[in-house]
């Protein structure tokens, strides 16, 4: 990171006189941490980092892939041929746009037990997964350390932000009751880059009011849009505060911090890909186990983060904590198994 | 009486509009939603996120005629 | 550019179902030409390019400054240290996320002429100015062409986006009636990233609509929308249409394509920053300009596209066109003086 | 009669509020923005779009009572 301040760098944005000079240097001493470096996680980096935050926390478990550059701003081919871990590349990227801020990334699961320690010193969270069970586990962990978050989610043209705010507004749990299930629309409808960052506006602007103290000024609507069929609403939440709710009610028990932790198979959304982890934190040495593989006549190739296998029908990704992603079977069982075959 | 249901998502895909005038047939956003589900064959119908006139309701809330309900699957995309 | 077309990169935007595989294959057949590198044209451009467009043409008359990195997502750090043109360093970007598409920069002036020789094939027109006397020019360029184009503006958190296709909506000097004169909120209001990416999103959607055929779905009304604020307004604009129109009437003069020519000094707003335009088009050689200032004790840098001149109260950037730009004042005689005293 | 004044951009920084609702003396939109202009230092006014229930109006047009008048000004920057 470099040092001191530039004043002229954002001079547009101190012009707007909503933020000025004292909202710029609010915006200079905060910490925000951003949950997945895809879609979503890479546009509001990037609109948080131009406009001048101190720091940002930046966590995602997967690697860059062919389709993710239609819709994913902060990379490039070179990216998807280099097998790039999403965070590093981002943290990458992000240093060329702005070497003053401090960007931590991290290539890691964002479980429960990683982002309660990711928390510590941050004031705000801003949703980039790509899956509900991320999404409860942050909002547990919001409203039990007192952090405001702001959900983002999109698919097809569609998309949604909405800001939660412990103490004044409702929790996603308030909102959904329960995690959704899969439907249909993650692996048909796919996604198209303007809704993307349609969201990603949305998010960033209130981001930007939250942390440059312009509280009054939050909008606290869930809102809804559709760019290709030119929907749009605003959605008012007031009755949706349910007091005995387990996140944010008078009893929270924060149900997600405590059963996150079994899940070892996941099958990942519309991607014929389940990721693998296992029972405990675990660091591999890539090198040995490239070595290993190369000896068992399996075709590896890698770079510092990971290791890629070529199996008969599947392609296997294991990451240095342990974790892999086994692409093309949406079968667990299989993708534990040959997880197996490599790891013991 | 005459209910207005706008459908995101999907759903519109689904019905093959974006707008239906309803004439309900009870009165409560379950019984609107059933009604739905004779009809349409929607995926994820009980998933949806309801708003009657632009604020949220659950399945209890009663309808009155010319109210605008929207209804509003959840993505998990990003 | 590289060849052929790789389709799995596309997949989620083929997967959206109004686009397909047909969109996939027209959208690669299409060439677009955005109108200026700033906030707009370098957001519209990368999801253009990231989603597969044949061939990008983008003009800008401009360099990168640091002031341009808060919101321009196209550039970085390195590209203000360069003094990079910004048509050139888009080009570079643009190049890095997607080899495979065509892209055509141009450093130098979106005048009457210019624009008029660049249409030639083109499908559709994005708005990525800063000023509206280059939009009228579009205007007229578009009609006249019978090519569809997409307004873009925001200042402050405020912003509006609005198609136009000549034979079936209202154009811009229908809904203006004349050019409006700046008012203060250029100087005064500053502009926040996220409403950046809020208008593009609209350009970017009506965009994809209109390339890849789906043309019952393109959204007619003028959006305009406050992020800030959380306002969202689309407004019905079929009452506008002029059928004495200077544009699209049917005795269309197209005004701004005669007297463009004559502009010679421009004030850029909110910059104290004036450009000057030679008479006609002229080729300048940098390398002996840069050796005649130095001769004359000027301090001068520069790169293969402008030569910057160290003034006394001003700074004066000239690139091979002969066009220059001079900050550090709003009085354009001062300007053409200063442009005088090195050029002759 | 009373209309609704919705304010964008700069007009809502000089009102000091984003609406207005406006005792109209008067019936047409010009009337309205003279009253406007000689209540409020509006900057620009004279050249910002007018939309009349979210469609675009000229200064002849007639307002009735209950009507939502958008003030929008046009804004170079990109």
């Amino acid at each position: 990171m470099k040092e001191g301040i530039k004043v002229d760098r954002y001079s547009r944005q101190i012009r707007f006189r909503p933020i000025g000079e004292s909202g710029q240097q609010q915006l200079a001493e905060k910490h925000i941490l951003i949950v997945g470096a895809g879609a979503l996680g890479s546009s509001t980096a990037e609109m948080m980092v131009r406009s001048g935050i101190g720091k940002i926390t930046i966590i995602d478990r997967d690697y860059v892939e062919e389709s993710n550059l239609q819709r994913q701003q902060l990379f490039s081919e070179e990216d998807v041929e280099m097998k790039w871990p999403k965070a590093a590349a981002a943290e990458k990227r992000l240093k060329e746009i702005n070497g003053w801020v401090d960007i931590d990334s991290i290539v890691g699961e964002a479980d429960s037990m990683m982002l309660q320690n990711l928390v510590a010193g941050v004031d705000l969270i801003i949703d980039g997964t790509d899956n509900f069970e991320t999404r409860f586990i942050i909002n547990d962990i919001a409203f039990k350390n007192d952090i405001p978050w702001i959900y983002g989610g999109c698919v097809g043209s569609y998309g949604m932000s909405f800001v939660m705010i412990p103490g004044k507004t409702p929790c996603l749990q308030c909102l959904l009751r329960k995690v959704p299930t899969q439907n249909q629309t993650c692996e048909t409808a796919g996604v198209i880059a303007p809704i993307v960052q349609m969201v990603a506006a949305h998010q960033a602007a209130e981001a930007l009011k939250i942390l440059t103290g312009n509280t009054e000024d939050i909008s606290l609507g869930y809102r809804t849009f559709d760019l290709w069929r030119g929907q749009y609403m605003n959605i008012k939440t007031d009755t949706m505060h349910n007091e005995h709710c387990a996140t944010c009610g008078v009893d929270a028990s924060y149900p997600f911090l405590q059963k996150e932790n079994q899940t070892k198979t996941t099958v990942l959304c519309g991607r014929s890909t389940v990721q693998v982890r296992p029972h405990e934190k675990k660091t591999i040495s890539l090198q040995e186990l490239a070595l290993q593989a190369k000896k068992a006549g399996i075709t590896v190739s890698g770079n510092p983060y990971l290791l890629s296998f070529e199996l008969d029908d599947q392609r296997m990704v294991i990451f240095h904590d342990g974790r892999a992603l086994v692409h093309g079977t949406s079968d667990e069982a299989l993708a534990k198994k040959l997880y197996q075959s490599i790891l013991g | 009486m005459e209910i207005k249901v706008l459908l995101f998502a999907h759903l519109q895909e689904e019905a093959g509009q974006a707008e239906l005038i309803v004439d309900l047939d009870g009165s409560s956003v379950q019984d609107l939603l059933q009604q739905l589900g004779a009809v349409f064959e929607f995926s994820g119908l009980s998933q949806a996120m309801v708003a009657v006139n632009e604020e949220f309701a659950d399945d209890a809330t009663i309808l009155n005629s010319g109210d605008v309900v929207a209804l509003l699957p959840p993505v998990s995309g990003g």
